[in-house]
C-alpha cells in the first residue's frame, strides 16, 4: 500500500500539544504512523519551511440537501460570468455563494477540509440529502437530521418522556443515516406552519402547549441518555433580530449543570451554531450594537458548552435555514426572492438573497460581532470558525476570515474602508481589540476543537498515530513572519498538499484524485420501545403523505460508503 | 365550404393518459388524442354531425381529426385537442424566448372534411418529417 | 400461487403515489392484479407484459426498414453520434431513475452537449418565475393536515393526477382537517368546465390567456384598490369576493398546472401567482406549488442542479454550465437550427413537440432510448428499447414537492433487455474512450 | 462624441468569408477584445461553435488594427452575420456598425459605447445594459434590454433606439436608463420595471406595466387589454421624444408593493396617447 512520510514541516497538533516545531509525519495504508514504521521506499514530501496540520473538520455549513438545491435552481445570476471550463481531474462545477456539490468538494479539498457536517437535514428529504453527498467527491460528510420541530418530539416532550424521544431518535438516525441532533429555532418553526413564531424559550407552541425551553432541555437529555458522538447542536429562537443576545444566554442556561455522557471524548452537552446572529443588543438597527462580550463571557465560563462563529464575510450570498419565520423577516426587509418548504410533521425551510455590503453600517458591525467573538474566546478547543455557509458568507472565505483573526493590520484595513467606520467603532468592540490569532489556535478552531465536538477526536482533527491519514500542508513558513496578511490568505486558499484517508488529493492547490469519500452516521441500539414503533405506525397511517417502508428505505440503499459509530444506549 | 375560427387549446385527459401507455402506434391512441372537442354552438355554426373528421388548420400547419362534442365545457369559441402530435401539427411553437412553446391560444380555422382520414400517431409525424416516402 | 408487493411507486405522474400494490406471478416474471392506482398507471404496468413488446435496439436503414442490432453496436452508434456532434442535444430524462440523470450528466460532459428535460415544454416557465421571484411552498402532508383553501388555477387534476385529490388535496382527513373535504373551500380558475371545476366552491371561467390579468385584479382586491367593472371575463364583485375568500382561511394552497405555464405570459403567469401567494403571506399562511407532469422530472432538475446548478436548459459546450431559456431550451435549440444530433431519453418529444421543432429533430442523427414504439423512435436513426423504469427497475424518484421516493423493482424485464443505467454506462465507456479522456 | 475624436478611432473591419454551419459565439467581437491588437492578432481571437473553438480569422476577413484602446476602437461588421451571437458583448467603450442583421445577445452586458445594427437582431440584445448607445435600425427580438434570469438588477442606464418592432418583455426589471421604439411591442413592457423610461411610438398588445414598482412608460399608439392594476390619474400634455401630444396618465401597478418617499407613495407611470 502506498507509503509516504512528510519530512521537516512545522507541525501544528493540539491533539498532541505540538506548536509548530519540526517534525515528520509518517503515512502507511490509509492512517498517520510512527516515522519508525514506514520502509525507506516511502514517498518523501518535502514540507520544509511549511506549515503541516491535520486535514480541517467543518462542523456547520449547508451544503447539500433540498433547501441548499432550491438555492442552486432559483440563483442562475450566482453563476454568470463565475465559471471556468474545467480542466484535469474536475467535474464542471458552477456557483459563487452556493457552489454545485462537485465544485464543493473540490473547494474545500483545496483548502485543506477532509470533513464536513451538512448542517440541517430534513428527514423526509433524507434521501435527497444522501444523494448530494454521494456527487461531493474528496470530503467524508455527516448530516444532522433536525428534531426541534418534530411532533413526536414535542408530544413525548410535553410530558417529559425522555426515553420515548431517545428511542424515536434512534429510529430516525437509523432511517435517515443522520450524525447528530440538530434543533433549529425550536417550536418556533413549528409555529411557522400557521404564520406565527416563537421569539423567546418561553413563548408556548400553537396546539402543542410546548415551550421551546422544555423541547431544549428534553433534546439534551435524550441526547446524553444516548451518549451519542455529538452533542444537541442549537440555533436558537429570534435569530438576526436586534436584542436576541438574551434569548441566547436564555438557552444556554438552560444546559447549566448537565454532565455529558458518552465515550467518544465529547466535553459539551449543547453545541450553540453560528453565534454571531445571536449576539446582537440594541433594540432597533439604529441601536444596533454588539452583544458578542456578554455572550462570550458566559461561555468562556461554562466548559460545557461549544460554539461556533458564523462570520459576515461582506459577500453577496444566499441565506437559507431551516427558521422559516426568520426568511420571511428577512424578505419583508429587502424584498428580493423568498423560497420557502414547510415539511409536513417536521421542520421547515426558507431561503432568500442577502447582500453584506460595507456600505451599510449593519453589515459591518455584524461582520465585527463575527471576530469579536474568537478573539474573545478564551479556549480555542471550544469556539470553531465557520460562516454558517452560505448564510454570513461562502465557505470558500475562510481563508479571508482567518486572516482577520490572524492580523490586527488586516482588520484595520476593512473597519478604514467601512463607510460607517464610526459607527463601527462605537457599536463594537473590534477596535480595541489587538489580540491575533496563532497558528496553533487555528488549528484548535479548525481541526482539533471541532472534531472533539463532533465526537471525532479518534479518527480526525489531529495527526497522533492511528488517526486517519488527513493531513494538509500549507505554503506559511511559521519562522518567517508575513509583511502582507493577503499572504496568509493565499496560503490557505491553495494547499501546496492535502491527503485524505492516505490519498494525496491536492498537489499544489489542483485536484489530483477524487478520493474515496465515506458517509458517517450513527448507529444507536436502544431497549425495544413497542410504544414508539405504535406512535410511528400511526403517525405514517394518519398524517404523512409518504408510506413508513418508502421512508424506512430512505437513506438505505443510497449510501454507498458508510460508516457508522455505534452507540449502545440499552440500559 | 364552411369553416369557422376558434381559439384552440390542448391538454392531458385520462383517455389520453391510458393510450400513450398501452402504444401510440395503436388506434387506441387516435380514439383518444386524434380528436378535438368543440362546443355544440361551434358545432352547429360550423354545420357538422358529432363524429365527422375536420381538417384544423393554423399559421404553422393543418391536420385531420374527428370532431366531437365538449366533455368539459360549455366552451363556446374554445375547442380542445388532447395534447398529442395531432394537436402539436397546428399549435403556435412560437417560445416568446422563454423556451416554452405556445400550447394554449392559437387560432385556427375548422372546415368539415368527411372523407379524408384521421392517421395514427406514429404514422402522422412520420409522414410530416419525411413527407409520403416512409 | 402469486406474492404480492407493496408500498410500489407508479411511475407515470408527478403524485407518485407510494402505496401501489401488485400481484406477481411466482417466477416474478408476469404481473397479475394491480392494486389502488389509477387507471393510467395499471395500464403502464400491465403493458409491461404486453406480447408485442421490443426487446433488441434497431437500427433504422436507408430504404426505412428496421434492422435489429446488439446492445453493442447501439452503444457504439451513439456514442460515435455524441463524440462528432458540434452541438448535440440530450433530451428527456422524465421517465427515468436519478441514477440513470446522473449517468446521462456524465455522458453530457464528455460530450460538452446541451441537456434538457421535458420542462422544456411542461414547467419551465415556472422555473423561470421561481428564479425571479422565488417559490413560498410545502409538501404535500402539510396540505392533508392543514390546508382549508385549495385553489386549482390551469390545472385539472381529475384528468391529469387523478389520485392527487384523494391522496392529498381535497379529502383526506389530516391532523387540523378532520372532516376532510367538508373543511376545505375548493376553487378552480379554468377556461373549460372542467371535471375538476365541476366540484369547486367557485369556478372562476377566466378568458383563455388572460391568466396574468386576473392575477393581477386578484392582488389589487387585496389592496381594496379599484378595479374595472370586469377583468378577463370575471365581473369585479366576484374577484373581490374570491379574494376574501382566499384571505378567509388558515393555511391556503394554489396548485398551478398547464393552463397558466404553456398559455400566453407563460413565466409572468406564475410570477404573478407567487406574488399573490406572498401577498396572502401578509393575512394568512399561504404556499403554492407546481403540479408536476411526468413522476421524475422534478428528480431531473434536482440532479441537473446539484450536479450543474441549474435546473434544465443546460449548455455545457464551452466546457462549463449556462443557461438561458430561450437559447439554451431545446425547443428554441431546435426551430433555430443550432444542434447537429440528438439523444432522447425517457420522453416523446415526437409526440409533444411542436412539428417545426420536430422536423429538426428528425433531419439529425437522432437515437431514441424508449421501451415503447412512439414518434420520436419512428422518425429516429436508432430505437434502443430499455426496461421499463420503476416497473422492471428500481431508482430514486422525486415527486411534485420535491420529496424523494425509492421507485421498486416489481417484475424482470424481458429476457435480455438492459436497464436505461446499464445502456448509458455502455455509451459513456465508448465515448470516453473515443474522446481519450481517463 | 466631438468630431475630433472622431478621427483618431482606428476601424477594424471584419465581413463574413465563411458562414459557419451552426452558430457562431463572437464575444471577442467587441472594442474591448480588440483594443491595441493588430488584425492579424484579431484573426487569432477565439471564437466558437458549439463545443468547438475556432479563430476569427476562420469565419472572418480581418482588415485594419485596433486603436490602442477601446475608447477609440471602432468595428465594422459586414456580411451575412444572422447566425453569430454575442456582438459587443460587455463592451465599454468604442463603437461596432453591423451591416447586416444579427443574432442574439447584441451588446449584452455593455457598460458603454456605442453599436449601431442596420438590420435586425434576435433575443437577448443589451441584456443588464449598464450604459453606452444601442441603435437597432430594424426590429428587435424579445427580452430587449431586459435582466438576465434570475437577476432584480436589470438595465440601469443608457439609451436603446429601435426603429423597427421589438418582440415581448422588453425592458424587465429595468431601473434606469431609456428605450425608444418607433414600431409596435409584443405582450409585457416594463414588468417588474423600478424606474427607467420605455417610449413605444407604435402599438402595445396586453400585459404593459404589469408588477411595476416605479418607472415611466409612453404608449403612443392603442393597448389591446390594459392591464386591471392601473388606475386613470388625469390627462396630461406633454412632449414625449420630440413629440408634443396629450397622453391619459394612468399609475400602477396597484397590485404591487411600492415605496414611500417623504411620505408620499411613489407609482410606476403608464401614458396612453390620446
Amino acid at each position: 500500500m502506498s507509503e509516504y512520510i512528510i519530512k521537516n514541516g512545522h507541525v501544528f497538533d493540539p491533539v498532541q500539544g505540538i506548536k509548530g516545531d519540526k517534525a515528520d509525519v509518517a503515512i502507511k495504508n490509509g492512517k498517520i504512523v510512527k516515522d519508525s514504521e514506514v520502509s525507506k521506499s516511502a514517498k518523501v514530501i518535502d514540507a520544509k519551511g511549511k506549515t503541516v496540520m491535520a486535514g480541517a473538520v467543518e462542523i456547520h455549513a449547508h451544503i447539500a440537501g433540498p433547501k441548499v438545491n432550491l438555492g442552486r435552481i432559483y440563483r442562475p445570476e450566482d453563476k454568470l460570468f463565475t465559471c471556468t471550463p474545467t480542466h484535469g481531474h474536475e467535474r464542471m462545477g458552477s456557483g459563487n455563494s452556493i457552489p454545485s456539490t462537485f465544485k464543493t468538494g473540490y473547494e474545500y479539498a483545496r483548502m485543506g477540509y477532509t470533513t464536513a457536517m451538512e448542517a440541517a437535514m430534513p428527514p423526509l428529504f433524507s434521501r435527497h440529502t444522501h444523494e448530494e453527498i454521494r456527487d461531493t467527491p474528496i470530503i467524508d460528510e455527516g448530516a444532522f437530521p433536525v428534531f426541534g420541530n418534530n411532533w413526536f418530539v414535542m408530544e413525548y416532550l410535553k410530558n417529559r418522556e425522555v426515553e420515548n424521544t431517545a428511542a424515536y431518535i434512534a429510529w430516525l438516525l437509523r432511517a435517515t443515516k443522520g450524525y447528530a441532533v440538530k434543533v433549529v429555532n425550536p417550536g418556533g418553526t413549528e409555529a411557522w406552519h400557521w404564520g406565527l413564531n416563537c421569539l423567546t424559550v418561553n413563548d408556548p407552541v400553537p396546539y402543542f402547549d410546548i415551550t421551546p425551553a422544555e423541547i431544549i432541555k428534553g433534546l439534551i437529555d435524550a441526547n446524553e441518555y444516548l451518549g451519542l458522538p455529538h452533542s444537541m447542536h442549537i440555533h436558537p429562537n429570534n435569530l438576526g433580530n436586534p436584542g436576541n443576545y438574551t434569548t441566547t444566554l436564555d438557552t444556554l442556561k438552560i444546559a447549566q449543570g448537565i454532565k455529558p455522557k458518552n465515550k467518544f471524548g465529547r466535553e459539551q452537552v449543547l453545541h450553540l451554531t453560528h453565534t454571531q446572529f445571536h449576539s446582537y443588543k440594541g433594540t432597533n438597527w439604529g441601536d444596533f450594537e454588539s452583544g458578542a462580550k456578554e455572550v462570550m463571557d458566559y461561555i468562556n465560563k461554562n466548559k460545557n458548552i461549544t460554539v461556533d462563529t458564523g462570520n459576515v464575510t461582506l459577500d453577496e450570498t444566499t441565506t437559507m435555514t431551516a427558521d422559516g419565520p426568520f426568511e420571511h423577516h428577512l424578505t419583508e426587509l429587502n424584498h428580493l426572492k423568498w423560497a420557502n418548504v414547510d415539511v409536513e410533521v417536521e421542520t421547515a425551510a426558507g431561503v432568500v438573497p442577502y447582500i453584506y455590503s460595507p456600505n451599510i453600517s449593519v453589515c459591518a458591525i455584524q461582520w465585527a460581532i463575527g471576530l469579536e467573538l474568537a478573539l474573545y474566546a478564551k479556549d480555542p478547543m471550544r469556539c470553531f470558525i465557520t460562516t454558517d455557509h452560505p448564510n454570513a458568507g461562502p465557505f470558500t472565505r475562510y481563508p479571508r476570515v482567518i486572516k482577520w483573526l490572524m492580523s490586527q493590520r488586516a482588520r484595520e484595513t476593512q473597519i478604514n474602508a467601512f463607510k460607517h467606520k464610526d459607527k463601527v467603532l462605537s457599536q463594537t468592540g473590534i477596535g480595541a481589540i489587538d489580540r491575533e490569532l496563532t497558528l496553533y489556535e487555528i488549528a484548535a478552531m479548525t481541526r482539533a476543537g471541532p472534531a472533539k465536538s463532533l465526537g471525532l477526536s479518534s479518527m480526525c482533527g489531529g495527526l497522533a498515530p492511528g488517526m486517519d491519514a488527513d493531513v494538509v500542508v500549507y505554503n506559511i513558513n511559521p519562522e518567517k513572519p508575513f509583511e502582507n496578511p493577503d499572504q496568509i490568505e493565499a496560503a490557505f486558499s491553495r494547499a501546496a498538499c492535502v491527503f485524505k484517508s492516505g490519498v494525496e488529493v491536492v498537489k499544489d492547490g489542483e485536484i489530483v484524485s477524487s478520493g474515496n469519500k465515506r458517509t458517517l452516521w450513527v448507529n444507536a441500539k436502544v431497549n425495544d420501545n413497542p410504544q414508539v414503533m405504535r406512535d410511528i405506525t400511526e403517525k405514517f397511517l394518519k398524517y404523512y403523505s409518504v408510506t413508513q417502508a418508502n421512508y424506512e428505505s430512505l437513506g438505505h440503499s443510497f449510501v454507498p460508503n458508510p460508516y457508522a459509530l455505534e452507540v449502545d444506549a440499552t440500559q | 365550404m364552411v369553416s369557422i375560427t376558434v381559439n384552440l387549446i390542448s391538454g392531458r385527459t385520462i383517455q389520453q393518459g391510458v393510450a400513450i401507455e398501452s402504444g401510440k402506434e395503436k388506434p387506441s391512441y387516435r380514439e383518444a388524442a386524434g380528436i378535438i372537442e368543440m362546443d355544440p354552438s361551434d358545432l352547429k355554426k360550423l354545420g357538422a354531425w358529432k363524429n365527422t373528421n375536420v381538417r384544423v388548420s393554423s399559421d404553422y400547419g393543418s391536420v385531420i381529426v374527428k370532431a366531437i362534442e365538449a366533455t368539459q365545457g360549455p366552451h363556446p369559441g374554445l375547442a380542445f385537442i388532447p395534447m398529442g402530435p395531432w394537436a402539436n401539427q397546428i399549435v403556435n411553437p412560437n417560445t416568446y424566448s422563454t423556451g416554452m412553446p405556445t400550447f394554449k391560444g392559437t387560432p385556427v380555422k375548422v372546415e368539415v372534411s368527411p372523407n379524408e382520414k384521421v392517421l395514427l400517431g406514429v404514422e402522422l409525424v412520420q409522414k410530416s418529417c419525411f413527407g409520403d416516402s416512409s | 400461487m402469486s406474492k404480492k408487493i407493496t408500498d410500489v411507486i407508479c411511475p407515470f405522474c408527478g403524485t407518485l403515489c407510494d402505496d401501489i400494490e401488485v400481484l406477481v406471478s411466482d417466477d416474478g416474471k408476469k404481473i397479475l392484479e394491480v392494486y389502488n392506482a389509477c387507471v393510467i398507471g395499471t395500464e403502464k404496468f400491465m403493458h409491461s407484459g404486453a406480447k408485442d413488446r421490443i426487446t433488441r435496439p434497431r437500427m433504422r436503414q436507408a430504404d426505412g426498414s428496421w434492422k435489429e442490432v446488439s446492445y453493442d453496436e447501439a452503444a457504439d452508434y451513439a456514442a460515435q453520434v455524441l463524440a462528432k456532434a458540434k452541438k448535440p442535444l440530450m433530451y428527456g430524462w422524465s421517465s427515468t431513475n436519478c441514477e440513470a440523470q446522473s449517468m446521462g450528466n456524465e455522458i453530457a460532459e464528455v460530450a460538452r452537449a446541451c441537456v434538457d428535460n421535458t420542462a422544456a415544454v411542461c414547467h419551465g416557465t415556472t422555473l423561470i418565475a421561481v428564479q425571479d421571484i422565488g417559490l413560498p411552498s410545502c409538501t404535500l402532508g402539510e396540505i392533508k393536515n392543514r390546508a382549508d383553501r385549495v385553489i386549482f388555477w390551469g390545472c385539472n387534476p381529475a384528468h391529469a393526477h387523478p389520485r392527487h385529490m384523494s391522496r392529498y388535496s381535497i379529502f383526506p382527513r389530516g391532523f387540523f382537517t378532520v372532516k376532510g373535504q367538508m373543511s376545505r373551500k375548493l376553487v378552480v380558475v379554468d377556461p373549460r368546465v372542467t371535471d375538476t371545476a365541476r366540484m369547486a366552491d367557485v369556478h372562476l371561467q377566466v378568458a383563455q390567456g388572460q391568466d396574468y390579468e386576473l392575477l393581477c385584479a386578484l392582488r389589487v382586491a387585496l389592496k381594496k384598490e379599484w378595479l374595472p367593472d370586469t377583468v378577463a371575463g370575471v365581473p369585479k364583485e366576484k374577484i373581490y369576493e374570491v379574494a376574501e375568500i382566499l384571505k378567509s382561511g388558515r393555511f391556503g394552497i394554489i396548485f398551478f398546472g398547464m393552463g397558466v405555464t404553456q398559455s400566453l405570459g407563460k413565466n409572468h403567469n406564475i410570477d404573478e401567482a407567487i406574488a399573490l401567494t406572498k401577498d396572502l403571506n401578509e393575512y394568512t399562511k399561504y404556499s403554492i406549488m407546481p403540479m408536476r407532469g411526468h413522476y421524475n422530472v422534478t428528480g431531473s432538475g434536482e440532479v441537473l442542479a446539484w450536479q450543474f446548478g441549474f435546473p434544465y436548459s443546460v449548455d455545457l459546450t464551452r466546457g462549463f454550465p449556462r443557461y438561458n431559456p430561450g437559447d439554451s431550451s431545446s425547443i428554441d435549440l431546435l426551430n433555430r437550427g443550432e444542434i447537429d444530433a440528438a439523444f432522447v431519453i425517457g420522453s416523446d418529444p415526437g409526440a409533444h413537440f411542436p412539428i417545426s421543432a420536430v422536423k429538426h429533430l428528425a433531419h439529425v442523427p437522432l437515437v431514441c432510448v424508449d421501451p415503447h414504439i412512439t414518434p420520436t423512435s419512428g422518425v429516429s436513426k436508432l430505437h434502443v428499447p430499455v426496461a421499463f423504469n420503476g416497473v422492471e427497475t428500481g431508482g430514486s424518484c422525486y415527486r411534485m414537492d420535491n420529496v424523494p421516493i425509492d421507485g421498486r423493482k416489481v417484475v424482470d424485464a424481458p429476457e435480455g433487455m438492459l436497464s436505461d443505467e446499464e445502456f448509458l454506462v455502455m455509451v459513456r465507456d465508448r465515448l470516453k474512450k473515443i474522446k481519450g479522456v481517463a | 462624441m466631438q468630431p475630433s475624436e472622431v478621427e483618431k478611432m482606428e476601424t477594424v473591419t471584419i465581413s463574413m468569408k465563411n458562414v459557419p454551419a451552426l452558430y457562431l459565439e463572437a464575444d471577442n467581437v467587441s472594442p474591448d477584445a480588440f483594443a491595441g491588437k493588430t488584425s492579424a492578432q484579431i484573426a487569432d481571437l477565439h471564437v466558437y461553435e458549439g463545443n468547438t473553438t475556432g479563430k476569427l480569422g476562420n469565419y472572418f476577413e480581418v482588415s485594419g488594427n485596433a486603436g490602442a484602446t477601446a475608447a477609440d476602437t471602432k468595428i465594422v461588421v459586414k456580411g451575412d452575420v444572422k447566425r453569430v451571437k454575442y456582438i459587443g458583448m460587455k463592451m465599454s467603450a468604442g463603437e461596432i456598425v453591423v451591416e447586416g442583421s444579427t443574432d442574439q445577445y447584441v451588446g449584452a452586458w455593455m457598460k458603454g459605447g456605442k453599436i449601431t445594427v442596420k438590420g435586425n437582431v434576435e433575443a437577448f440584445a443589451a441584456t443588464a445594459m449598464r450604459g453606452g448607445e444601442l441603435i437597432i435600425e430594424g426590429n428587435a427580438g424579445n427580452y430587449l434590454g431586459a435582466a438576465y434570469r434570475g437577476d432584480w438588477r436589470g438595465m440601469s442606464k443608457g439609451t436603446i433606439h429601435v426603429m423597427g418592432n421589438a418582440g415581448s418583455d422588453v425592458g424587465m426589471y429595468m431601473t434606469g436608463g431609456e428605450i425608444v421604439i418607433d414600431g409596435n411591442v409584443d405582450v409585457h413592457v416594463a414588468t417588474h420595471a423600478e424606474g427607467g423610461r420605455i417610449i413605444v411610438k407604435g402599438n402595445a398588445k396586453s400585459k404593459v406595466g404589469g408588477q411595476m414598482v416605479d418607472g415611466n412608460i409612453f404608449i403612443f399608439g392603442t393597448i389591446d387589454i390594459m392591464m386591471p392594476g392601473y388606475k386613470y390619474v388625469d390627462t396630461v400634455e406633454q412632449e414625449v421624444a420630440g413629440t408634443k401630444a396629450k397622453f391619459a396618465h394612468f399609475i400602477g401597478d396597484m397590485g404591487e408593493r411600492h415605496k414611500t418617499k417623504k411620505g408620499q407613495v411613489i407609482y410606476g407611470n403608464l401614458y396612453t396617447r390620446v
